[in-house]
This record gives structure tokens, C-alpha cells and sequence, in this order.
């Protein structure tokens, strides 16, 4: 087993602690009450949507980053998320514009 | 492809015979008229452009065909396994020859892409102004043609002027049917709650067949339809006529016993004839083909039935017998009905 | 734990024998095993696809003709296609990928044993719920023949989505019977990307596997992003004939577009779910006979890999008919050619590699170089409809249908009985017979190409598809004739490998590599022990057997005590409890039996997880 | 689950089990993928109403959003006790996890009831059905969640939930926190960036 080089577990020193999961659910608080503030405010309304989206994809990178420990684990793991992810975002974006959604 | 295959005697016999039946089938292809609902014997523009593009495509693909299968076939019977022969060397790859190999298809590629575009846009379905407008409604299992300008309705045969552009805007009444008349151009879904369009010129007279072309329930297959493409003056003269109400022949009782028929008609299920179809004057349903002309035209059912006495009585007798599933039942008629409503059908002209 | 590994167990602490009697099958968790079933029952479903498609053949042999009804023939070619794709053509990759790629990578199961068996037992359920459609009419109160389903096997909204287009159970054993299919699907992805990613023997690096193992990779990856699509249209499909939800409902704004999307994003991964493990099992036979690697080993798996990601982004060309647009055509067209260049890559890579070498012209040599010649004629039709006006006439013709049974028939077809050929030996121990064998190519061969190769005229001379009857006025008769005489050649080179596989019980032994190939799994006995590898293996090549010091040593009997794990009935339960769920759901119209029998089902399905989860089972 | 095979031989060192959840995440995300392209293709297609912004209850949904969000963080604490060995702070952190799950199910409970009552069933029109179909397949995840979390729960009570067994716990995590994400996603394109036109006044 001493022939594969990659470290047997990222478990330890590595993960965060509890400081930091408190720290990103605070961070993902505020992110959420930006987000319903900016929902009320008629000022942003004309450009809701990539604020709102921005956002969103804030909180879900937080959350997959540091939760779902992405950030610290093995790269493998990474791949096999990402991959499908982008297929969705992709498939989502293409029915968007084949439905006149979007517009180029 | 295969008859190089035959390294052994006793396999030439069936691989010849595949060759031989290969060849027949491309001189099949190439042969002129029998064939009414061919993609490769266009006679309109659009159908013309479509057929063009096809036919670089298709000789783009022979020689690809050509060249990939004599390598394969050549590699196969050259290295075939011989007595006495070493080891071979393994190689693992070249890196040239790979780059070269993946560059030839995509430049071949773009040759094919170049026109494709092209034609894509030229039969996107946007006509000029001043094309013939014409409605095309799939319903199961036939085709409705309006034509909104001439306040006409039709059934299944679509009457057209000769070197005129014309302008379909295509829908269905019930499930997803498709538009397709080879000759004239490639097949457009009609799609319910949508519309889409084909717009073309038919350049030579004649009746040219099509029928719906995507899965549509039980008698998908009997959903037939025909292009009449006339001289313009022969169009106008069809139009014409198709705008009259023709009234019924009061000498000939066969006729007028067929329209009291028509009228009265009440089956223990409830079923009239009134209900679903109209003729001008007479009835105003509008679940089945319009009637007002069915005497004009040349096939009734879809187009799968030829519109003469006998076809027309055989389908008033059973009509599901005829197109399995048919909206219209099967009606409990008396000889006497039958060849009555057949003498009044038969005289809307 | 079943008596059977109980038993197992206690008899054989240092060399495991397989335990044997029919329990011993219900509960195998060994891959082998549930190799060999995915196996029998892929063959199965194959003759009974094979006889749908004669009599199919047989109805439009002539113009006008009344071998069946118009609402038969149409439930034949619909269960024709969803049996070949789903019930016949995937399982028999599935055998090769259960059997062959714990073996390939030097593993002693797959990751989870159970999930394996759960997903054949969930397949068996799935092929037996579509096909009980054929006989279960009079419970519906209709006759036998009538309640099978009859809406294509892309089953397009809305005439499948409104029970006023169809209202029978018809189209309910479709939507249940492939949303039970997809449940194996998946699980199997999830079991197979991990065995490949995690088991491989040490020294077993990703760009040393077999390309075999590679291209099922890259198709377990295509299952488990491509199924959930599907999944979430036939959910909607579903609910629209159940609760009258509006997804397909046109008169409440609803698009029948959308189904079509969702179906082609399954649909188009679905091809090369299905094209991509024979170009595997080519990848393996091809070096084998020629007696030289691979050409071109990685530009072949990266094209692999490449195909497999350009897959999901060429579905539309499915949909050029409806009218997306110019803009939208020319983008699907553009991708779809592209498609071409990996495609291509991988044919002149097979082409090179047999170049120069020393062609041993074995029948599963025969079957390999036969893909690589209907993949190209395949490849090229495909290229001609990639261009969307030509797509215009050509969709929904017999083109089309010559197009993918070229690829998928005289493709993935004669590509996986290229792998029947040359892993027989190593799952039977014995080898099938050669001579017989040839006369099993050349007849599907012959029969094949005269089945379809006419259909391309047919095709283009105006006939669509679909189609139970057609007039004599169109002049295709004799096309349609030939095209029935070959089917018939076709399905007589099935018995011939039906006899085949019988008559060969008695050939000799063999040993561990009797073609002499490159790869690991002919470096066990044949057909290997149930632990597979006495000891973990050490790679230090692509081509271990060809290589001196290619993999350390293999005794014939274990060293030490090997454990191996004791069987399970629980997937099977789960898979049950699944199957009564989609039989309580067919009854939708009578909603309290309905519920109860959902709910009953339920309750199986749940127990049996429980007792899966932990029960003692060791991996 | 056997917690031999951590000490099995695996070619990356890596857990299967991790590997192959992960898979089914990338899975999920198509399946949940479909389900948000269809909400957002048919935004505003309805031919009838209620629609969106007679319907939908930010204030409400904002703080269910929290709840969830606070889920979270609630079992990423749990993780962290079992991988340590403190029992009594895992069962803290499970039970608040399986707990703000619950309410987040009564949460959608009280805004289903609460619809139906306004007239969007489930049948009522294009952004009934799309609505309840997906905001309800995630409601499944996160019932399917609390069943999962409450029976780590039961098995810690039993004593059979010690550190070794926390890769049970982390995969139950993955599993919890990508039920958020999703949320997080729908909360942003389904309750704020509501795209169907308002209704002609």
C-alpha cells in the first residue's frame, strides 16, 4: 500500500474548525439577507437577476467548499462534482436560450 | 464492401451476391419516375436546394466510403496471418499520422458545413410577400388546408399554382403530426399550441405525394396526403369552383335522398353526420374534413381510399375498418343510404 | 447472511469455493455471476426484440399487407426498439462490465457486491413488468395483445401524455417499465465509476487500463448524468396521466416541445451509452489478433472520453423538423459534425493497428472488423443527417432507420458479439466453435446488410417510418422484400449462435490465455476462481501479459486465506418492493387498490433497505 | 455498513463508498438540473392564474431559507463531534439537524396548504405543476434526510456511532448539504427572480 503516492485521509489538521463553520454560516446569513434586502428595494430591479445570481452562487460555493469539504479533500472529488454540475448548468442555459429566455 | 472479405472460396458466393445487390439498389436510386414520393426527384426550388446540398454530401461520403473501406479491407487480407511469419513489431503510435488523421475529417467537414448553412438559412420557412398563404392543420388521421386569403377549406389534397411561391403555416388540431411532401420539400412538424412554417415554389405541374411523417397514434400510417400543382390559370379555375356552393340537383332523387340522408342521419350511438362535418349550406361540424367539394377530389380516408362509388360506400359502411381508429364510427346504413349518401357526396363537386 | 455463504464460509476458510443450488443465484453477490445473468437475460430479450422486428419485417414484406393490425404492429415496433435498447443491447454491455472489469483492473468484486445484484434484480423487473404488457390485457378488462406499449420507444408528448390520445395502461408499462430500468441504470453507474476508480490493483494507472475498461468508464458517466434527465421527463409524463398535471397539456400553455428536449438529452448519451462499450470490446479484440498493441492508445481514449462529452451537446439534432430556428440548427449542426472528427480518430486508429500486424482471422476477429465496417457506413449516414435541410427529408424515414441499425446492429451489435467470441473461453473455460461460428458471421453479416442496406433507398425514395401499411403506388415493394429476406438471414444466424453456444459445452479446456492477449483477466485460470486473484496483482504495464515483468506473480492457489463475501437476498427484496410500487401505480385509475399497493410496496422497499444497511456483509 | 473497508486496499487511497456518493451527486444535480429548467422554461407560459406574485410568500420562505441554512451548519457540528468521539454533542448536533429539517418540512406543509387555499393546486396551471413537482422533489430529499439523520440518531443512542463510523455520518452530510444547495438555488430563481410578468392591472 506504501505505492500510491496521494495521502491516505485529509482527516486533522486540514478541516476546519468550528470557528470557521460558524464563520461561513454567518457569511451565509448576511448573503441571505442581502438577498431578500435587494428583492425589496425597486432601485436594483432592473438588474435582479445576475445580483441575485451572483449571490446564490456565493452561498453554494461556500457551502460545497467548506461543508461539503471540497476545499480540503481529494481532487477527485472535485471532478466527479464539477463535471455533471457544469452538464446541468449547461443544459439549463441551452433550454433557456432554445426557449427564448435569453436572447443573444 | 464485403466482396474483398473473400479470402476463402467458399466465401464468395454470399458476399458477390451482396455486391451485385448493392449496385442494383444504387441503379434503383438513380432511376427517373416510379417513385411519387421520392426526396431525390425534387420539383420545387426548395425541395431543389435540399436535394442539391444532398447530393455534394453524398459523394463527399463515397469517398470517404471509398478510401476507409479499401484500407480496411486491404489491411485485412495483406496481414492476414501466414505460416511462418515473426512476431510483428509492436508500435504503439505515430504521432504524425494521428494529427493527420484527425485534421482530414474536419477539413472534409468544413466543406460540408459551408453549403449546409447556407441551404439552413435558404429553407428556414420565411416566404416573400405575395406567396400563396395557406393553413395546413394535422388532425388524426388527416390533413386540412385552408386557405385564409380565398376563404377555402379543403381535405388532404392540397391544390397548388405552378412557379408561385407558397407559404405554409403549419399546426395540429389534436397530437404532433408532420408535414412532408418530398417532392416539393423536407417534412416541418406540426405541432399543437405551436406554428411552423415551410415556404417554397413548386416548378413543375403535377400530383405529388406526402404523408405525416411522425408517429401519431393508431393509423399514423393512413395519414396520406397529395399536392395538386397546376397552371396558375388551372389554380384559379380550381378556386373558383371550390368557392361556389354547388346546389343539389333537384331532378336526380338519388341525390336529394342523399342530402335528407346527410341531414338525418342519427346512429343508436348517438352519431350524425352533421355533427363533424361541413358542407356549405347544409352543416357546420368541424370535428371531420370539410365536404362541401369532396366530389372534387381524388381520394377520400386520408388519401389511402380512391374517391369513387365504391370507395366512398365502403367507407361510409366502416369507416374504422378502413383507417383503424378512425375518429368517424362504424354507422348501422341501409343499402339504400349507402348509395344515396355515395350519389350526394359524389355530386359536391 | 444466507445459509448458502454461511455454509461457504465454514468449509472453506482458505480457498473459497462457489456455493451452488438456485438460492445460492438469488443471492449471488459475486460479479461473475451476475455477469453470466445479465448475460442470459440480455440474449434472451435479444430474441424476443429479434422476433417483434421479424414479424415487423414479415407485415411490410409487401405493399398493403394484413400479417397484423395497425394497433399490433405499432405496439410491436415500439416494444421492438425499447426491448433492443434497454432489455437486449445495455444488459449485454452490463454482462461484459460486470464479468470483465473487476477482472481487467485486477479486483476481487466490484465496490458494492449487493448494489450489483440490486441492479440486475431491478432490471429483470423492469424487462419482466414492460413485456408482462403483452399478456396482461384482460386485467384491464381488454383482450391479450392490446396493453402493450404502443407510443414509440421515444414515446412523444402529447399523444403519450393525455389520456385522451391513450387511454389504456399502454402507455403507463412504458413510462413504469423504463423508470424502473433507470433505477438499474444508475445504481450500476454509481457501483461501476467507483470499482473503476477505487479497485485498481496497484501499479493499475488510469491511462494503463484496458481501453475496454476506459470506454465503460466514460459510458457509466454518460448512465449517471443522462438518466436523472430522462427520469424528470417521464416523472412529468407520469403526473400528467395521473394527477392531470399540465407539463404536455397544450391547452394550458404547456409545450409538447419540452418532452422532446428532455428525451433527446437522454437520448443522444444514450447512443454512445450503448455504441461505446463495443468500441471497447473492439479496442481489446483488435490487438489480440493482430498481435500488436493499440495504435494510438491514448488519442483512442481521449477521443473516447471526448465523444462522451460532445455527446450532451448535439440532442437537438434529434429536432430539426420542429423548427428551432436557423440559428439553433446551424449551432446542432455545427456540434453534431464535430462529433465526427473523435469518431473518426478511433476507426483509423483500429485500421493502423491491424496494419502491420498478424492477423489471426478468429470469428471474434471476423465480428470486430465487421463493426469497424458498418460503423463507417453508419458514421457516414450519420454525417449526411448531421446537415439539418437533408435532416429535413431524411428524419423519420427508413434512412434513419438503415442509419442506426448500421450502427447499432452491424455497431454495438457485431462489436458485442465480438466480445462473446473472445471472452467465451475465459467465462466457460471453453472455447465456442469456430467453424460454426463463421457460419454465425457471415450470415448475420450478409443478413444484416441486406436487411438495411436497402433501407436507405427505401428511405429516401419516400418511405416513413412507422408505418404499418403502405401503398403500392410508392414502388418500394421489392426494397421492402429484400429487406425481410435479410431479416429473416439475420435471425437465422441467431439459432446458428444459439446451436453454437449449446453445442460447444463439450469443446476442450483452456487454459488461462488461449488467444495469447495482452490483458489481465487472461491471467487467471478460465473460468477464474471466485475470488479471482489469489493474490493482489502488481501492474507495471498497459500490457502486462505482453510484457516481461508486466505483473507480479499470480500463484494458482491463495497464499493465505481469502474472504470472500457471503451472499444477500435483500437486493432482490428491494428490487420486489420496487416492482410492486410500479404495479401499484398502473393501477391508477382505481385509486384505493392503487394506493394500498404503492404504499405495500413501499413498505418493502424500506424494510429491505434497513435490513441491506445492516446486515453483516463483508466487502 | 462495514467498516472494513477502510482497511481494504483502494487504488487512490479514498473511501468507495465516498466515491460513489459523490457520483450520485453529479447525478442529482441533472435531475434537479431538469427540474429547474422546466420551472424556468415555463415561468410565465400560465394561461391562468394564481401565478407567482399573487403566490409566493417571501418573508415566510426567507426564513425557512434560515432554517435550512442553519441545518447545516448544525451537521457539519455533528461530523465534527463524531469524528472526535463526543457522543453526547453528536446526538446534540444530529437531533438539531433532523430537528430544523422537520420544520423546514412543516414550513413547506404550512405553504402547500396555504396555496391550495389561494386556488394554485397542483393541476391549476403551468406554475402549479412546475412548482409543486419541483419545490417537491426537494421536500422528498429533505424528509429522506431527517429519516437518514434520525436513524444515525437511534444509532448513536446505541452506542454504535463512534469515530469509526463517521464516514456514515460525513456521507449523511454530503447528502444534507447538497439539499441545502439545491434550496439555495431555489430560492434565488423560484422566490426572488420571478420573471412572469405582472398581472395587467
Amino acid at each position: 500500500m506504501a505505492e500510491h503516492s496521494e495521502p491516505q485521509e485529509h482527516q486533522g489538521s486540514a478541516h476546519p474548525t468550528a470557528a470557521t463553520y460558524v464563520a461561513i454560516f454567518a457569511v451565509l446569513l448576511i448573503i441571505t439577507i442581502v438577498e431578500v434586502g435587494v428583492f425589496y428595494v425597486p432601485a436594483f430591479h432592473g438588474f435582479l437577476a445576475p445580483i441575485l445570481l451572483t449571490l446564490s452562487a456565493l452561498k453554494f460555493t461556500l457551502v460545497v467548499m467548506f461543508y461539503m469539504h471540497l476545499k480540503f479533500d481529494h481532487p477527485l472529488f472535485r471532478t466527479i462534482f464539477t463535471l455533471p454540475l457544469l452538464i446541468a448548468a449547461a443544459v439549463i442555459i441551452a433550454l433557456l436560450f432554445l426557449y427564448g429566455v435569453f436572447r443573444l | 464492401m464485403g466482396f474483398v472479405f473473400s479470402r476463402r472460396p467458399g466465401a464468395v458466393r454470399p458476399v458477390s451476391w451482396l455486391a451485385a445487390a448493392a449496385l442494383i439498389l444504387i441503379l434503383v436510386g438513380c432511376s427517373g419516375e416510379p417513385y411519387p414520393q421520392s426526396t431525390l426527384h425534387p420539383a420545387a426550388d426548395m425541395s431543389g436546394a435540399i436535394d442539391g446540398l444532398y447530393r455534394q454530401i453524398f459523394w463527399w461520403a463515397v469517398v470517404v466510403f471509398v478510401v476507409v473501406q479499401t484500407a480496411l479491407v486491404v489491411t485485412v487480407i495483406r496481414f492476414r496471418r501466414r505460416p511462418n511469419q515473426p512476431e510483428p513489431r509492436h508500435v504503439y503510435g505515430n504521432t504524425f499520422a494521428e494529427v493527420a488523421w484527425t485534421l482530414a475529417p474536419a477539413v472534409i467537414l468544413v466543406f460540408i458545413a459551408v453549403p449546409t448553412i447556407q441551404t439552413i438559412f435558404r429553407v428556414s420557412g420565411r416566404a416573400a410577400p405575395g406567396a400563396l398563404q395557406v393553413e395546413v392543420i394535422g388532425h388524426q388521421w388527416w390533413w386540412e388546408f385552408r386557405y385564409p386569403e380565398l376563404g377555402l377549406v379543403t381535405a388532404n389534397e392540397l391544390h397548388l399554382p405552378q412557379g408561385r411561391e407558397v407559404a405554409l403555416a403549419i399546426t395540429s388540431a389534436d397530437v404532433i403530426h408532420s408535414f412532408w411532401a418530398p417532392r416539393l420539400h423536407g417534412k416541418r412538424d406540426a405541432l399543437p399550441g405551436r406554428t411552423t412554417r415551410l415556404a417554397f415554389t413548386p416548378d413543375s405541374a403535377g400530383t405529388f405525394l406526402g404523408q405525416c411523417a411522425e408517429f401519431c397514434g393508431e393509423s399514423h400510417a393512413n395519414m396520406r396526403l397529395r399536392v395538386v400543382v397546376q397552371p396558375a390559370a388551372d389554380f384559379e379555375a380550381w378556386a373558383a369552383r371550390q368557392a361556389e356552393s354547388p346546389a343539389v340537383d333537384s331532378t336526380a332523387a338519388l341525390q336529394v335522398a342523399g342530402l335528407e340522408a346527410f341531414r338525418r342521419i342519427r346512429d343508436p350511438g348517438q352519431h350524425t353526420c352533421i355533427a363533424c362535418h361541413t358542407i356549405a349550406g347544409v352543416s357546420g361540424g368541424v370535428a371531420g374534413p370539410n365536404l362541401t367539394h369532396v366530389g372534387s377530389r381524388q381520394t377520400i380516408a386520408g388519401g389511402t381510399l380512391p374517391n369513387d362509388s365504391a370507395g366512398l360506400a365502403r367507407w361510409l359502411r366502416n369507416a374504422p375498418g378502413e383507417k383503424p381508429g378512425s375518429l368517424m364510427p362504424k354507422i348501422a346504413l341501409s343499402d339504400d343510404e349507402v348509395a344515396a349518401l355515395v350519389a350526394y357526396l359524389r355530386s359536391r363537386q | 447472511m444466507s445459509p448458502a455463504s454461511a455454509t461457504a464460509q465454514h468449509d472453506a476458510p482458505v480457498v473459497p469455493v462457489a456455493p451452488t443450488g438456485l438460492w445460492s443465484w438469488i443471492t449471488t453477490t459475486d460479479h461473475k455471476r451476475i455477469g453470466l445473468l445479465y448475460g442470459f437475460t440480455a440474449v434472451f430479450f435479444f430474441l424476443v426484440g429479434g422476433l417483434e422486428a421479424l414479424v415487423i419485417r414479415l407485415q411490410l414484406g409487401a405493399p398493403g399487407n394484413s400479417v397484423v393490425s395497425a394497433e399490433t404492429y405499432n405496439q410491436l415496433f415500439t416494444m421492438h426498439g425499447t426491448t433492443m435498447i434497454f432489455l437486449a443491447v445495455m444488459p449485454l454491455s452490463s454482462a461484459f462490465f460486470n464479468y470483465i472489469i473487476p477482472l481487467q483492473i485486477g479486483a476481487r468484486d466490484v465496490a458494492f457486491p449487493r448494489l450489483n445484484a440490486f441492479s440486475y434484480w431491478v432490471f429483470l423487473a423492469g424487462g419482466l413488468l414492460l413485456n408482462a404488457s403483452f399478456v396482461a390485457g384482460p386485467l384491464f378488462g381488454a383482450d391479450r395483445l392490446s396493453v402493450a406499449p404502443n407510443g414509440g420507444w421515444f414515446g412523444y408528448a402529447n399523444l403519450t401524455s393525455s389520456l385522451q390520445y391513450s387511454p389504456g395502461p399502454n402507455i403507463d408499462f412504458w413510462v413504469l417499465g423504463l423508470q424502473i430500468l433507470g433505477i438499474a441504470s444508475l445504481a450500476a453507474g454509481f457501483n461501476f465509476i467507483t470499482t473503476i476508480l477505487n479497485l485498481r490493483a496497484p501499479g493499475m494507472k488510469l491511462m494503463r487500463m484496458p481501453v475496454f475498461t476506459w470506454m465503460s468508464l466514460v459510458t457509466q458517466f454518460l448512465v449517471v448524468t443522462a438518466f436523472p434527465v430522462i427520469t424528470v421527463g417521464l416523472v412529468f409524463l407520469m403526473l400528467d396521466r395521473i394527477f392531470g398535471t399540465t407539463f404536455y397539456n397544450v391547452s394550458a400553455g404547456g409545450d409538447v416541445v419540452l418532452w422532446q428536449h428532455l428525451f433527446w438529452l437522454f437520448g443522444h448519451p444514450e447512443v454512445y451509452i450503448i455504441i461505446l462499450p463495443a468500441m471497447g470490446v473492439v479496442s481489446e479484440v483488435l490487438p489480440t489478433f493482430s498481435r500488436k498493441p493499440l495504435f494510438g492508445y491514448a488519442i483512442v481514449v481521449y477521443s473516447g472520453v471526448l465523444i462522451g462529452v460532445m455527446g450532451w451537446g448535439v440532442w437537438a439534432h434529434h429536432m430539426f423538423s420542429t423548427g428551432l430556428g436557423p440559428v439553433a440548427d446551424t449551432v446542432f449542426s455545427a456540434t453534431t459534425m464535430l462529433i465526427a472528427v473523435p469518431t473518426g480518430v478511433k476507426i483509423f486508429n483500429w485500421i493502423a493497428t491491424m496494419w502491420g500486424g498478424r492477423l489471426h482471422l478468429t470469428t471474434s476477429m471476423w465480428f470486430a472488423v465487421a463493426f469497424i465496417s458498418s460503423f463507417i457506413i453508419g458514421g457516414l449516414s450519420g454525417v449526411m443527417h448531421s446537415s439539418p435541410p437533408a435532416d429535413l427529408q431524411q428524419t423519420d424515414t427508413y434512412f434513419v432507420v438503415a442509419h442506426f441499425h448500421y450502427v447499432l446492429f452491424g455497431g454495438a451489435v457485431q462489436g458485442l458479439f465480438a466480445g462473446v467470441y473472445y471472452w467465451w473461453p475465459k467465462i466457460f473455460g471453453h472455447r465456442l466453435k469456430e467453424g460454426v461460428g463463421k457460419l454465425h458471421f457471415w450470415l448475420m453479416f450478409v443478413g444484416m446488410n441486406l436487411t438495411f442496406f436497402p433501407m436507405h433507398f427505401s428511405g429516401l425514395l419516400g418511405m416513413p417510418r412507422r408505418i404499418y401499411t403502405y401503398g403500392p403506388e410508392l414502388g418500394l415493394g421489392m426494397l421492402n422484400l429484400m429487406s425481410t429476406v435479410g431479416a429473416f438471414l439475420t435471425g437465422l444466424s441467431l439459432l446458428v449462435f444459439v446451436y453454437n453456444a449449446w453445442s460447444s459445452r463439450r469443446e476442450p479446456r483452456v487454459g488461462k490465455n488461449p488467444w495469447a492477449a495482452a490483458t489481465l483477466e487472461w491471467a487467471v485460470s478460465s473460468p477464474p476462481p471466485v475470488y479471482n486473484f489469489s493474490v493482489l496483482p502488481t501492474v507495471t504495464s498497459r500490457l502486462p501479459l505482453w510484457t516481461e515483468h508486466g505483473v507480479s506473480e499470480i500463484p494458482d492457489t491463495p497464499p493465505g486465506p481469502i474472504h470472500v463475501p457471503g451472499g444477500s437476498h435483500w437486493p432482490l427484496m428491494t428490487a420486489l418492493g420496487i416492482l410492486v410500487i410500479a404495479v401499484g401505480a398502473l393501477l391508477h385509475h382505481h385509486f384505493v387498490p392503487s394506493l394500498v399497493t404503492v404504499l405495500a410496496g413501499l413498505g418493502v422497499v424500506v424494510v429491505s433497505v434497513y435490513r441491506w444497511a445492516f446486515e453483516p456483509f463483508e466487502v | 455498513m462495514s467498516h472494513a473497508a477502510a482497511a481494504h486496499y483502494t487504488s487512490t487511497g479514498l473511501d468507495s463508498r465516498k466515491i460513489a456518493f459523490w457520483t450520485f451527486i453529479g447525478s442529482e444535480c441533472l435531475l434537479f438540473g431538469s427540474l429547474i429548467a422546466t420551472y424556468l422554461v415555463y415561468e410565465g407560459r400560465s394561461v391562468s392564474g394564481p401565478t407567482t406574485h399573487e403566490i409566493l410568500n417571501i418573508p415566510l420562505t426567507s426564513v425557512s431559507t434560515f432554517d435550512l441554512l442553519l441545518s447545516s451548519l448544525m451537521m457539519v457540528l455533528a461530523l465534527a463531534a463524531v469524528q472526535r468521539g463526543d457522543r453526547l454533542w453528536a446526538r446534540v448536533w444530529l437531533a438539531a439537524t433532523a430537528l430544523l429539517g422537520a420544520i423546514f418540512l412543516g414550513f413547506q406543509a404550512f405553504e402547500f396548504t396555504h396555496f391550495v387555499h389561494e386556488g394554485l393546486g397542483f393541476t391549476t396551471n403551468l406554475f402549479g405543476s412546475t412548482f409543486f413537482t419541483l419545490t417537491g422533489f426537494h421536500g422528498g430529499h429533505v424528509f429522506v434526510g431527517v429519516v437518514w439523520l434520525l436513524t444515525l440518531l437511534v444509532r448513536s443512542f446505541q452506542g454504535k456511532l463512534g469515530p469509526e463510523k463517521a464516514m456514515n455520518v460525513e456521507i449523511a452530510g454530503l447528502y444534507w448539504h447538497f439539499v441545502d444547495v439545491v434550496w439555495i438555488v431555489i430560492f434565488t430563481v423560484v422566490y426572488l427572480i420571478q420573471t412572469t410578468p405582472l398581472p395587467a392591472s
